[in-house]
């Protein structure tokens, strides 16, 4: 369902960021992005979104090339990718509800859905009590799980995350886990970069790591450093 | 767009409004500032013009002196003739004697000087008023050629003075209602492009979770209505307030001096009701838009 | 506060205007703006004061009418004491002769009356010009009390009126200056805090590093002023450029029917400066100053 | 040189964020603070950097109580601490080098300094050729490393980081632990909160474990997860 043609990206000053990429990500998989700090990885995922378009390469989506969608249908493909950004990208005006009600809202889900839906996410995330707080009244890592819950909130056909336990305890980790695996194993795709290498070695999914800008591995099954 | 849509639009705007209270109240504060001053100065520029034209009318009139010994009838004649014209607003008819009991009256203390005449050297005369001074050109030539008139008397001067005057007061004036105009255009779309530029990430943060750009744009839309709203509302009742209390006063203390009535309030309240509201209004939800297309990168 | 501070800060204010270029270019142009419209309206108020001042000292001559057939020397005797008296300004000499001549000229075609008057009826004067009208009635007095003196004639009515006319010409500049003043001051003082408050998360994260309260305020203060001052210049550069062109034009165009000339452009350069200058770079700065307290949490 | 006394801190609506705390923190020590996210580990942070005071309880620095410290004070105790904070708090109108610059700037460096200093500190985390980026072209892990460099370019008596690995690969999390056991062996104290169990097992310092704002370990040379 989506896949990456001789993908690169440069950045001004000849900075490389990702270099001519070629993968495949089918319906249902579960993949791990992989790679030191700078390697990039949220660069992979941006191009994606089309928050920025690709110095070359096409980028297939359900058979379309996202890198030639017109600007205003940019939302739409949004709106069907469940993402987790790095830096959380909560709206800091609306409270958590707000924000998780806000990404309902776009999608055009009625009023009564959001008030049943929302409250369950945040409760599947632990964050019950913290409904009515603003993001700056959040911990690190309460904000990293509201940025999760939005992701999933409408049960997208694919959920990006990228780096959704850098901000949590090895525990919250494993029960933020157990849950985007419940949700893979109900048909949804899951894309995930991390730096957690006892996540990824435990998991035992598909991984593809990255170093400066190209894939040097991606491997069935595999662990985060190589094998 | 759908109901739903709507109703959200409504719902984020007052949120946004609210949410941003220290820049809203500065928007609008702005807004609101802007048109009092072109309210203010539309007002001084009307009545200008105003006073103007009234003291233009008070000497728009021409005077038509008949030959000595006429007939009643050739004057009467005369004056159907005279009404009859194109461009005649009223004829009115003053003898030799009036005319010289209104000399000595205007003359004072100088009026001395007259005693000593003992013929009154004045002649009857007809006084015309015109519908507009433009046709004066054309009734004088008309009128001079009657069989009767001796002379036709029009304080051209006087009169051509005025009407420059007036020229110039209406040009002038509307020469600097429209750069205020344009100015007040330009503060307010700054004002309402430094208040959407604050929230450039917010923006951007809509726009990352997949908002469309409807959903961005709308709410902002309908903040910026709603503060030019709000604010060409204060401006409007700040002017009216202001110009009701300024002309009971200016009318209490200087007509009689000045001999001119300003403007009623009441005549103006539309006007500025309609203007003030399309200024807010328009610049309001234009400038929103307008600002929030730079951010709106997708 | 030390040079190295000192450059620090004014290498951050520069960048910060740099930095957050589409604000600066905003607020700048929006104090221009407001300026723009002090400057012109209180270029009107100007102009209209001095028009009615040179109407109304046309008119503001004292008539002294002598006795008929005084010798010389009392005569001139006359004009000696009224020359010492305090409050007058220049007095002149005219005779019953030039009095004549003067009035049939005036009285242009209406002259045919004076012609029937064999004895001129008229006598010998002297006009008075005072340094201010408020001298009038002491001098009146005065002067009526000489032997040989006549008469004393003095246009109150209309002096009066155009004293009105001027003083509620005054007043009500004054007033519209002043409200003009306070909203301009409002505008660019909102318009910095609208600047200042879009940079919010700066300055709380400045301070998060430690940065002391001189170090965030200083920049954003050399900021405002430099805001402040470029926009005064804008607006210096537009008012009296504007000023200039209409000057010559409406001199050109209408001063032979409005019979006066407008204020010199060279007369108010300085004033305009200064004022604008003074708003610019004050409210700029304080502004700033006032608007980052608000961010200054600790 | 560092003790808190019966501290707590409670938000709006009642919310716990620390309870009680009483703790010492003696010159040239290495501490870790761990706990599951929420714990309150940012707040206590926050409570000694006097971004926010205390409802009640004392907290000493240098034997100066700062909870009653004047406001215009406040920059000064900021300035002789070096923070890595959770969110980075970069200055996103300037570039790496500049916001590395602007630490020094505020207590005065000289010109000269900065010019010598900067460049080596931003080469200690790997990050020279990044130095002309604004952090909005950085990658999540640059950030932090950028962060980091401020932190210790001061040479402050007191380093506080702030979930500092999070964005941060396994090698170049063992790469920043390097310079901060450096740092901390010339005499410097470091306080992290964490979760990353492999630095804290690995490291063998002094442990606090908080939960739901209360401590409830405190071992020298402990674990992650008690033991
Ligand atoms: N807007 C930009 N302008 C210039 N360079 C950029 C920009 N965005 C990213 N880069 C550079 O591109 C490279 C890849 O960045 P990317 O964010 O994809 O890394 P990453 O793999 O996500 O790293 P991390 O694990 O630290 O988040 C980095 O070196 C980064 O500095
Ligand atoms: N401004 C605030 N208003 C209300 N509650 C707050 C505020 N700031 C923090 N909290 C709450 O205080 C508690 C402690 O937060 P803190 O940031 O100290 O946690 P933490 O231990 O740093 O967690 P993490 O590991 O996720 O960063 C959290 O439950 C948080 O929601
Ligand atoms: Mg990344
Ligand atoms: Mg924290």
């Amino acid at each position: 369902m989506l896949e990456f043609m001789e993908v690169s990206k440069f950045y001004k000053k000849q900075q490389v960021a990702v270099k001519n990429i070629s993968m495949k990500i089918k319906k249902g998989e579960f993949v791990f992005l992989v790679g030191k700090s700078g390697a990039g990885k949220t660069t992979l995922i941006k191009l994606l979104l089309k928050e920025i378009n690709p110095t070359s390469g096409k980028i297939y989506y359900d058979g379309n090339d996202i890198t030639k969608l017109k600007n205003r249908r940019v939302p739409e493909l949004r709106r069907r990718i469940g993402v987790v950004f790095q830096d959380f990208r909560l709206l800091p005006k609306m409270t958590v509800y707000e924000n998780i009600a806000f990404a309902m809202e776009i999608v055009g889900s009625s009023a009564k859905n959001i008030r049943r839906e929302v409250p369950t996410v945040l409760s599947m995330v632990g964050l019950s009590s913290k409904a009515n707080n603003y993001p700056d009244e959040l911990a690190g890592g309460e904000k990293q799980r509201v940025a999760i819950a939005r992701s999933v909130i409408n049960k997208p056909q694919i959920i990006i995350a990228d780096e959704p336990t850098g901000n949590l305890d090895p525990e919250t980790s494993h029960e933020i886990m157990k849950i985007f695996t419940e949700i893979n194993k109900r048909g949804t795709t899951l894309i995930m970069a991390t730096h957690d290498r006892a996540i990824v070695d435990q998991m035992k999914k598909r991984v593809i790591e990255l170093k400066k800008g190209s894939i040097i591995r991606d491997s069935e099954g595999g662990y985060y450093n190589g094998l | 767009m759908g109901f739903k849509k709507a109703k959200y639009i409504l719902k984020q705007a007052f949120q946004g409004i609210w949410r941003n209270r220290m820049m809203s109240v500065a928007s609008i504060g702005s807004v609101a500032a802007v048109l009092v001053i072109l309210g203010l100065i539309l007002l001084i520029v009307l009545n200008i013009s105003n006073i103007t034209l009234i003291t233009k009318e008070k000497f728009d009139e021409i005077y038509v002196f008949l030959e000595e010994d006429l007939e009643e009838e050739v004057i009467s004649h005369i004056g159907k003739e005279i009404r009859s014209l194109d461009g005649v607003f009223s004829v009115a008819y003053e003898t030799k004697e009036y005319a010289l009991e209104k000399m000595k009256e205007e003359w004072g203390e100088d009026a001395d000087l007259l005693e000593g005449i003992d013929n009154n050297p004045l002649p009857n005369s007809y006084i015309i008023r015109l519908k507009s001074v433009d046709n004066a050109e054309e009734v004088i030539v008309k009128v001079e050629n009657y069989t009767g008139v001796e002379e036709v008397r029009y304080y051209k001067d006087v009169i051509e003075k005025l009407v420059s005057t007036s020229d110039f007061m209406r040009t002038a004036g509307s020469v600097i209602i429209i750069i205020l105009l344009l100015i007040s255009i330009f503060i307010i779309s700054n004002t309402i492009k430094l208040t959407v530029a604050s929230r450039k990430t917010e923006i951007e943060l809509m726009q990352y979770v997949g908002a469309s750009n409807g959903f961005v744009r709308g709410p902002f839309m309908i903040e910026g209505l709603v503060l030019g709203l709000i604010g060409s509302f204060i401006a409007i009742l700040i002017v009216l307030n202001t110009y009701d209390q300024a002309a009971v006063y200016i009318n209490d203390k200087f007509s009689v001096m000045l001999s001119v009535y300003i403007v009623k309030p009441t005549v103006i309240v539309k006007d500025i009701v309609i203007i003030f509201i399309t200024i807010g209004v328009g610049i309001g939800s234009l400038g929103s838009l307008v600002s929030i297309k730079k951010f709106l990168s997708i």
